[in-house]
């Protein structure tokens, strides 16, 4: 698939249609796969495998002043919201990127393997759903599906919101789960343990920030966190109130806004589970204000830009109980 | 927590200008009055209310914090307090998700003509912060008084 | 650092008998930046603004904070003083500590540190203000009157009188509203058509009015000075230049299942009727949903009748569009239904009837040709209860009535039990009342006159219950000064029934966004300053629609609400509320959220050169169009970066406040 | 040598523990971060890469330097006291150990950080031997080696048995009641080790050219531009570094006074050294190429050659988009060695 | 007897408040045992406002009253005055120690005139 990709975009190249890509190039290992901006001649060092795991929608945003004619960008089916919801933006000029919806059947996290004690990896073999990984210390075999990205295993669906062409086949890994899983898991809890736990969760924080930098919604030309007049600037989170509001405010910032995409946790040096922040908003607009998928469609009005007249009360989530 | 009888709640209300803070004047106008702990910040409409607003109050030490606005329907700016609603309802419900009590965090609706409901309101508003106690869990230690 | 002066009003011992004055000005004055600090007796008095002017001039002040009353009340008061000592007026902040201090608490101590914290809040807020200058907008010289009734055709009579174009709009196809359906007016007791009917043939005549009859106002956008209207104006099936209201149509026509609306529903009207005789316009109207040939496609015996050939049975609905400088509501009231009062046998009895039923048993365009009969038999009656206060004064429920006092119930019963005894002496006449409550000009005497010179029997209790007994019916009351129980048979019962706002008053409060009161009553400015004003600007009250009240005091405040219109549309331009939006274009990420949450679409974005230290170029950035932002603040929380932020409340003010008051 | 068993860990810890404070490599919320050890903490000893250095013991993200409290309008200035307890920080590899000379090299010179001396004098570090090294290491290219680190005390983990050997007296005082052992078994474990390291994929990069003598040459390198491509300007290489040691000073207004603290920096961030008059450095590329020109270039010609790297591969882990400081070598290092 | 029951402790078990009644008579208008009472309804109201408790608890007044709640339901003020009448009567109960009367004395007070709710709703208030 990655040499029909990259013979497809070269042929495009050829008929005018963009002079660059925003795809994936190859890193030191097999695995480190780089997000990157590549000219016909670079073309040779794309690659499209199971390592292709970032969203690459956000970069599009810095090209967009810098373009003579279009770019070519390759979106996964799951990016491609992400992609939607920066043209509904004004972030990302449609009419500027030729879209290739690229196939995609899950990608896989390098760091399960090692929390498996699997380390000094040198290599995979994939065969179907089974990974043969050489390491330093010998080989393991691992099933691929245990090993999927977190943001894979609540994967949207193979099918591509936007496109201008699609090249290789899809699969939708989520097997059925259900992604509020985890959210009415803490939603179940007493008001003490959810503190507990994002306390556990937040205090990890080191503010590096990955997490609002990757973010497609965070696309803040220039964050209320770093901008001095805010009031509310912050580098490095001085108590415990400043880890909770900076999350807080994010996750409020993107609320429908955010698509799900999985980023903000994969990012994360400290493995803080930030997207269920995001998802309860998700979980939370589903069940209050009708379901919404933010991305599905360019120029949606997002639900916490809209209102009806029925909506409920604040105190719902009073009602709603479970609060001491 | 140890009970401290010295303990007094700090109370925010943010009134928009035209219901809530006209409603607060006729409970003063009336006389009817409501706990000193209670301290009113003017706005121009509910939708004004920021969460940064809601999170820097608790960070100072307030214990609670309630928004009044005109009623759904009623807003002087027409949809100002829909907006309010949407968004206090979300925020309320990730404080709560996160732990915190979501008694301390309050959305009323209380019109220029409702001078009685503000003061219940906030009499019972700050009954209950009174009840919840000191807010420990939203807090930012550097701002205790020491 | 700036200089900041601080004023705290005694507010004679409004504020000073619960806060120690001096101990918030000495606490105050050690705040950071604050360079002066006293107290006075009354600071919005000449010597107290003398005060402060002499304190801005002579410490160079940036900025003032005055602990005082309740912005609400002298904001503006303040800001003028201070413009007069030369310092922006928008850097003045008020501390409430009347309303919101001494007022409501008891506690000196208590109260005096409430008040240095509110002032501590107003100092911090004011340390962050910018001077601010308003923007104008122009004024479209043409008025809105909503409702054609007494209270809205004065006021479109006023202000067309003073030179200005005003459109009527009046939902019904004629103007004249629940005026034009009564007999007589108290105290007076002159005909009440004739005293409106020139005021009706004025309105329509006027060169300055527009009257828009059978319509209705769809939406309305914009603001003062430049507000935008959309109006139904629904189809009568009658061409309204051709008609000249001969009426041939209205008694040829075969269909009588429409109730008289005029006559309170007590007698049937044609398909297409007019109104009443002296209705305007004089035109007729169909009422599709009782016409023949819309039900069956047949019919069309109006149309052939018609030798102006006026009947046009494919008229459609018309949308008018308009601009206006300012509009009245003026939708008037009806009276509550009396259908849930069981008690009184309002359903089983037709000679329970309501007030104004009678009213219209009474005049001589009513059903009985103005003799009095019963209902239910056309007999005379020889013997009638008033009740008064049904559905006035009631706290119980909603479905039961209201809880205010209706106002001129009491004095139309006593009219009506004077017209009776007058035209049949022979009448008995018992009226039941709590209290008979005459505040105005010969009310009393004329209550008195009832009593005295017409022999009305007022029982000082109220009626338990009535029930039919054959002809008669029983009611049952009791008679509190004699106290004893009362049981009379009478030949009919009258109801003064409570008034309520018109139900299209809601819908068109929403639509102004004019706040309402909980029994929709449109809420004034000020209830004893602007009465005749909406908290909205260029939005005004005329009559019933902001609160119960009579003839006279409907058409003095049609005519005070008339001169305020005046007054607003003899300026070319406004001078706006500088306290708007602001889009700081190096933050703005061009996303559009907050020009979807303005609701007054005063949100652009354009492409624009940007120059900054991080950032040079081309980018989309929102705009904000001065004259149209109302300073709502809905964008301002849409904005995630904070490049939209309101002027007078901005985030960094609020969050001033918000430490101030923690700390 | 001594030895220990690691089944009588906990109970030797807590003998520690009862006097200072015990800083070891505890898992919590599912990440291995240095932390105060507690007896019910759970200690990871076998994980290779704490997600943040070992830095944090002497240079805290959040410090606080002084206090200015508000009465009125006046205002009192109190300095906080950086006098430091006792603590033993447990668990130190190789890469992180030489860490700490590269910050004593900025934090104790002139001008000297009385907070980061204080903690530096009042600690034993206890260092431990790697046994697994991986792909992403690459220390052996600093000249250090992971089988046998420095600090106070040295510690093997050879199956079962925690050995350990005392360098300076602070170690000595620490290991001196544990039971004498024989030294064969982590002479063995060395070798394995020093045997692995050798033939890890960035074993041998070519750091020729990277030093004062280059400096424009790298600093114009056409490179650049590509490398930082992706680079998000988070500061997730930068806090996970345990030699980076930028930090900002910031006032905190608590309502009652003003607390000025330092907190780690990154020159990844748009406002770092942001001055009246904007950033010197506007562009990511700018911000990426200050950070390896400070660790390869700037840092070593100051320092008599000393790269403000140890090669403990974080970065290599922890970048959201993979890029890394190997790339960067790689990429202006011309050929192999 | 009853020198101690005050107008608080009829307030308490009635939880009425006759401080809304706006003295319109509408329950003495509407009460069908009104000819029966030495004290009517609204007076009841007014009484036990102005404190004339023991004058009500010694008025035969308030065995008169049939809890029809007509009073009640057509009271436009809420003040529910037949609830006030009961909590007199409770009050002398208590006082007393004991029921006015027993279920066995009501047979021998049966007559045609007597309402059938009025024998239901004194089995209701005088049985043990």
């Amino acid at each position: 698939m990655q040499r029909e990709l990259i013979d497809r975009i070269r042929a495009l190249m050829d008929e005018g249609v963009a002079t660059r890509v925003l795809g994936w190039k190859k890193g030191e290992f097999f695995y480190d796969t780089e997000p990157a901006i590549l000219t016909a001649e670079q073309l040779d060092q794309l690659v499209y495998d199971s390592f292709c795991g970032p969203n690459l929608s956000k970069y599009l945003i810095q090209e967009m002043p810098k373009l003579e004619g279009k770019i070519i960008a390759l979106i996964k089916p799951c990016d491609s919201y992400s992609f939607n919801q920066l043209c509904t933006e004004h972030r990302v000029d449609r009419e500027k990127v030729y879209v290739i919806g690229v196939g995609c059947k899950g990608k896989i996290d390098v760091d399960k393997l090692r929390a498996r004690g699997i380390t000094g990896i040198t290599a995979i073999d994939e065969d179907g759903d089974t990974l043969t990984v050489h390491t330093l210390y010998g080989d393991e075999t691992v099933n691929r599906h245990e090993v999927l990205l977190n943001k894979c295993l609540t994967c949207k669906g193979k099918e591509h919101r936007v496109f201008d062409e699609q090249i290789g086949e899809s699969e939708d890994t989520s097997a059925g789960a259900d992604r509020f899983d985890m959210v009415k898991k803490l939603e179940a809890m007493t008001a003490q343990e959810r503190f507990e736990f994002w306390r556990g969760e937040l205090s990890k924080c080191i503010r590096c920030n990955a997490c609002r930098n990757v973010c497609p919604a965070c696309s803040c030309v220039k964050c209320v966190f770093d901008n001095p007049n805010t009031g509310v600037q912050n580098k490095a989170a001085a108590d415990d109130f400043e880890e909770n509001m900076f999350h807080i405010i994010r996750a409020f910032h993107v609320a429908g806004r955010c698509t799900d995409c999985g980023e903000c946790s994969r990012v994360c040096p400290q493995g803080i589970p930030l997207h269920l922040l995001n998802r309860k908003f998700i979980a939370d607009i589903d069940d209050l204000y009708g379901e919404y998928q933010a991305g599905e469609e360019i120029g949606q009005r997002h639900p916490v830009i809209n209102y009806t007249q029925e909506d409920c009360e604040p105190s719902v989530v009073r009602e709603r109980g479970n609060q001491a | 927590m140890s009970v401290n009888t010295e303990w007094k709640p700090k109370i925010v209300a943010f009134c928009c200008n035209w219901c809530s803070y006209a409603g607060a004047d006729l409970a003063g106008s009336s006389r009817l009055s409501y706990p000193a702990d209670v301290k009113i910040i003017r706005i121009p409409c509910s939708c004004r209310l920021n969460p940064l607003f809601i999170l820097r109050a608790f960070q100072r030490g307030a214990d609670g914090v309630i928004l009044c606005g005109c009623h759904p329907g009623d807003c002087h700016y027409s949809t100002g307090n829909y907006y309010a609603r949407r968004r206090m309802t979300l925020l309320f419900s990730m404080l709560s998700y996160l732990g915190i009590d979501s008694r301390r965090t309050r959305v009323e609706w209380v019109s220029a003509a409702e001078g009685p409901k503000f003061a219940a309101t906030m009499n019972d508003f700050a009954k209950t912060i009174t009840e919840l106690g000191e807010n420990v869990k939203l807090g930012d230690l550097r701002c205790k008084e020491n | 650092m700036q200089k900041i002066g601080v004023f705290v009003c005694w507010c004679g011992s409004n504020i000073a008998a619960t806060v120690d004055v001096k101990a918030v000005a000495n606490a105050l004055r050690s705040e950071p930046g604050v360079v002066f600090s006293t107290e006075y007796q009354y600071m919005c008095s000449e010597n107290g603004q003398n005060l402060i002017k002499d304190t801005i001039r002579d410490y160079k002040l940036d900025g003032i904070v005055i602990c005082s009353c309740s912005p609400r009340m002298h904001e503006a008061t303040f800001r003028k003083t201070a413009l007069a000592a030369g310092l922006n007026p928008y850097m003045v902040e008020i501390a409430n500590i009347r309303e919101q201090v001494s007022w409501i608490h008891k506690d000196m101590t208590e109260a005096t540190d409430k008040a240095i914290v509110l002032g501590r809040a107003a100092i911090a807020k004011v340390k962050k203000n910018a001077p601010l200058t308003a923007g104008t907008s122009p004024v479209t010289k043409r008025a809105l009157v909503i409702g054609g009734g007494i209270a809205g055709i004065q006021t479109a009579l006023d202000v067309a009188d003073a030179g200005y174009e005003v459109d009527i709009v009046e939902k019904s196809p004629t103007i004249g509203g629940r005026m034009a359906q009564l007999d007589k007016t108290f105290p007076t007791l002159d005909c009440a058509a004739c005293i409106l009917t020139p005021k009706m043939v004025e309105a329509n005549q006027h060169e300055n009015i527009n009257l828009l009859t059978y319509s209705e106002v769809e939406s309305v956008s914009g603001f003062v000075g430049s507000f935008k209207a959309k109006i139904r104006k629904k189809a009568r099936f009658v061409d309204e230049v051709k008609c000249t209201g001969c009426g041939v149509c209205t008694e040829k026509c075969p269909s009588r299942k429409g109730l008289n609306e005029f006559n309170m529903g007590l007698n049937t009207r044609g398909a297409v009727y007019i109104p009443f005789a002296q209705a305007v316009p004089n035109k007729a109207v169909i009422d599709a949903s009782n016409c023949i040939h819309f039900r069956t496609g047949k019919c069309g015996i109006c149309e052939k009748n018609c030798s102006a050939g006026a009947i046009k049975f494919d008229q459609q609905d018309e949308i008018i569009e308009r601009d206006y400088g300012a509009i009245v509501v003026a939708t008037g009231f009806k009276p509550i239904d009396a259908s849930a009062f069981d008690e009184y046998a309002y359903n089983q009895s037709k000679d329970v009837v309501t007030s104004l039923e009678f009213e219209r048993l009474m005049n001589a365009a009513g059903p009985t040709k103005g003799t009095l009969l019963r209902p239910s038999d056309g007999e005379h009656p020889h013997e009638i209860v008033f009740i008064q206060c049904v559905g006035s004064r009631c706290s119980r429920d909603a479905s039961k009535g209201k809880e205010y006092c209706s106002k001129i119930c009491c004095m139309y019963t006593a009219k009506h039990a004077m017209l009776v005894r007058e035209k049949y002496p022979d009448t008995k006449v018992h009226v039941f009342y709590i209290d008979v409550r005459t505040p105005g000009k010969n009310f009393d005497e004329f209550y008195r006159r009832a009593v005295e010179q017409y022999g009305v029997d007022y029982i000082k209790g109220m009626v338990g219950k009535v029930t039919v007994e054959g002809k008669k019916l029983r009611v049952q009351g009791s008679d509190l000064i004699s106290n004893e129980q009362v049981h009379i048979d009478a030949d009919m019962v009258v109801l003064a029934t409570a008034i309520e706002p018109d139900p299209t008053a809601r819908s068109i409060g929403t639509m102004l966004t004019a706040s309402m009161d909980t029994n929709d009553f449109f809420t004034e400015a000020h209830p004893k300053l602007r009465p005749v004003e909406s908290p909205t600007a260029g939005i005004f009250l005329s009559g019933v629609c902001q609160g119960p009240k009579d003839i006279p005091e409907t058409v003095s405040q049609a005519g005070a609400a008339a001169s305020k219109v005046i007054g607003l549309l003899s300026k070319n331009e406004l001078v706006g509320n500088p306290c708007v939006a602001h889009a700081n274009e190096l933050l703005c990420n061009g996303c559009s959220q907050c020009e979807r949450v303005c609701p007054y679409g005063a949100i652009t974005y354009v492409e624009k050169e940007v120059r900054g230290p991080e950032f040079r170029g081309t980018k989309r950035v929102a705009v904000v169009n001065e004259a149209v932002c109302q300073g709502c603040g809905a964008c301002t929380v849409t904005c995630p970066s904070t490049a939209m932020d309101l002027k007078g409340f901005s985030n960094n003010q609020i969050m001033a406040e918000v430490d101030a008051i923690c700390r | 040598m001594k030895k220990l068993s690691l089944n009588s860990l906990n109970q030797w810890l807590e003998g520690i523990a009862g006097e200072r404070r015990v800083i070891a490599p505890i898992e919590a919320a599912d990440q291995v971060n240095y932390g105060v050890w507690t007896p019910d903490s759970k200690i990871r000893l076998d994980a290779l890469r704490t997600v943040k250095s070992a830095k944090d013991a002497f240079f805290p993200q959040v410090e606080n330097m002084m206090n200015f409290r508000a009465e009125g309008k006046n205002l009192s200035v109190e300095m906080i006291d950086p006098k430091a307890e006792d603590f033993v920080i447990l668990g130190v590899k190789a890469c992180d150990a030489r860490s700490f000379d590269i910050l004593d090299r900025v934090f104790l010179s002139d001008p000297y950080d009385p907070f980061y001396a204080a903690r530096r004098e009042h600690a034993t570090v206890v260092t431990l031997a790697c046994g697994r090294p991986d792909e992403n290491c690459f220390c052996v290219n600093f000249g250090i080696d992971p089988a046998d680190p420095k600090g106070d005390a040295t510690m093997w983990i050879v199956d079962d048995t925690l050995y350990l050997r005392a360098n300076t007296e602070k170690g000595e005082a620490l290991v001196k009641d544990l039971e004498d052992a024989d030294d064969a078994a982590v002479k063995a474990q060395q070798a394995k080790t020093r045997e692995v390291a050798e033939k890890l994929p960035f074993a041998r990069l070519n750091l020729k050219g990277f030093d004062g003598d280059h400096l424009m040459e790298k600093f114009n390198d056409p490179h650049w531009a590509e490398l930082s491509r992706a680079c998000l300007g988070c500061g997730t290489c930068t806090f996970v570094c345990p030699t980076c040691q930028c930090y900002d000073i910031r006032d905190f207004d608590t309502g009652h006074g003003v607390q000025r603290y330092r907190c780690w920096d990154s020159c990844m961030y748009s406002d770092f050294t942001l001055m009246a008059h904007g950033t010197n450095r506007p562009t990511q590329v700018e911000r990426f190429r200050q950070r390896f020109m400070h660790k390869l270039i700037y840092f070593p010609s100051n320092n008599e050659g000393m790269y403000s790297c140890v090669g403990c591969g974080r970065c290599l882990a922890k970048c959201p988009q993979n890029l890394n400081i190997v790339k960067v070598i790689k990429a202006l290092g011309g050929d192999e060695a | 007897m009853a020198a101690n029951v005050t107008t608080e402790d009829i307030l308490r078990i009635s939880g009425v408040n006759p401080r809304k009644c706006m003295k319109c008579g509408k329950c003495s208008g509407t009460c069908p045992a009104y000819d029966e009472m030495e004290y009517h309804p609204h007076q009841f109201v007014y009484m036990v406002e102005r404190g004339q408790i023991d004058k009500l608890m010694q008025s035969k007044s308030i065995y008169r009253c049939l809890t029809c709640f007509a009073c009640l339901e057509r009271c436009p003020r809420n003040v529910e005055p037949a609830k006030l009448i009961e909590a007199v009567r409770l009050a002398v109960i208590r006082q007393q120690g004991m029921n006015h009367m027993t279920e066995n004395d009501i047979p021998a007070l049966l007559d045609d005139k007597l309402p059938q709710q009025a024998i239901v709703s004194a089995m209701r208030k005088y049985k043990k």
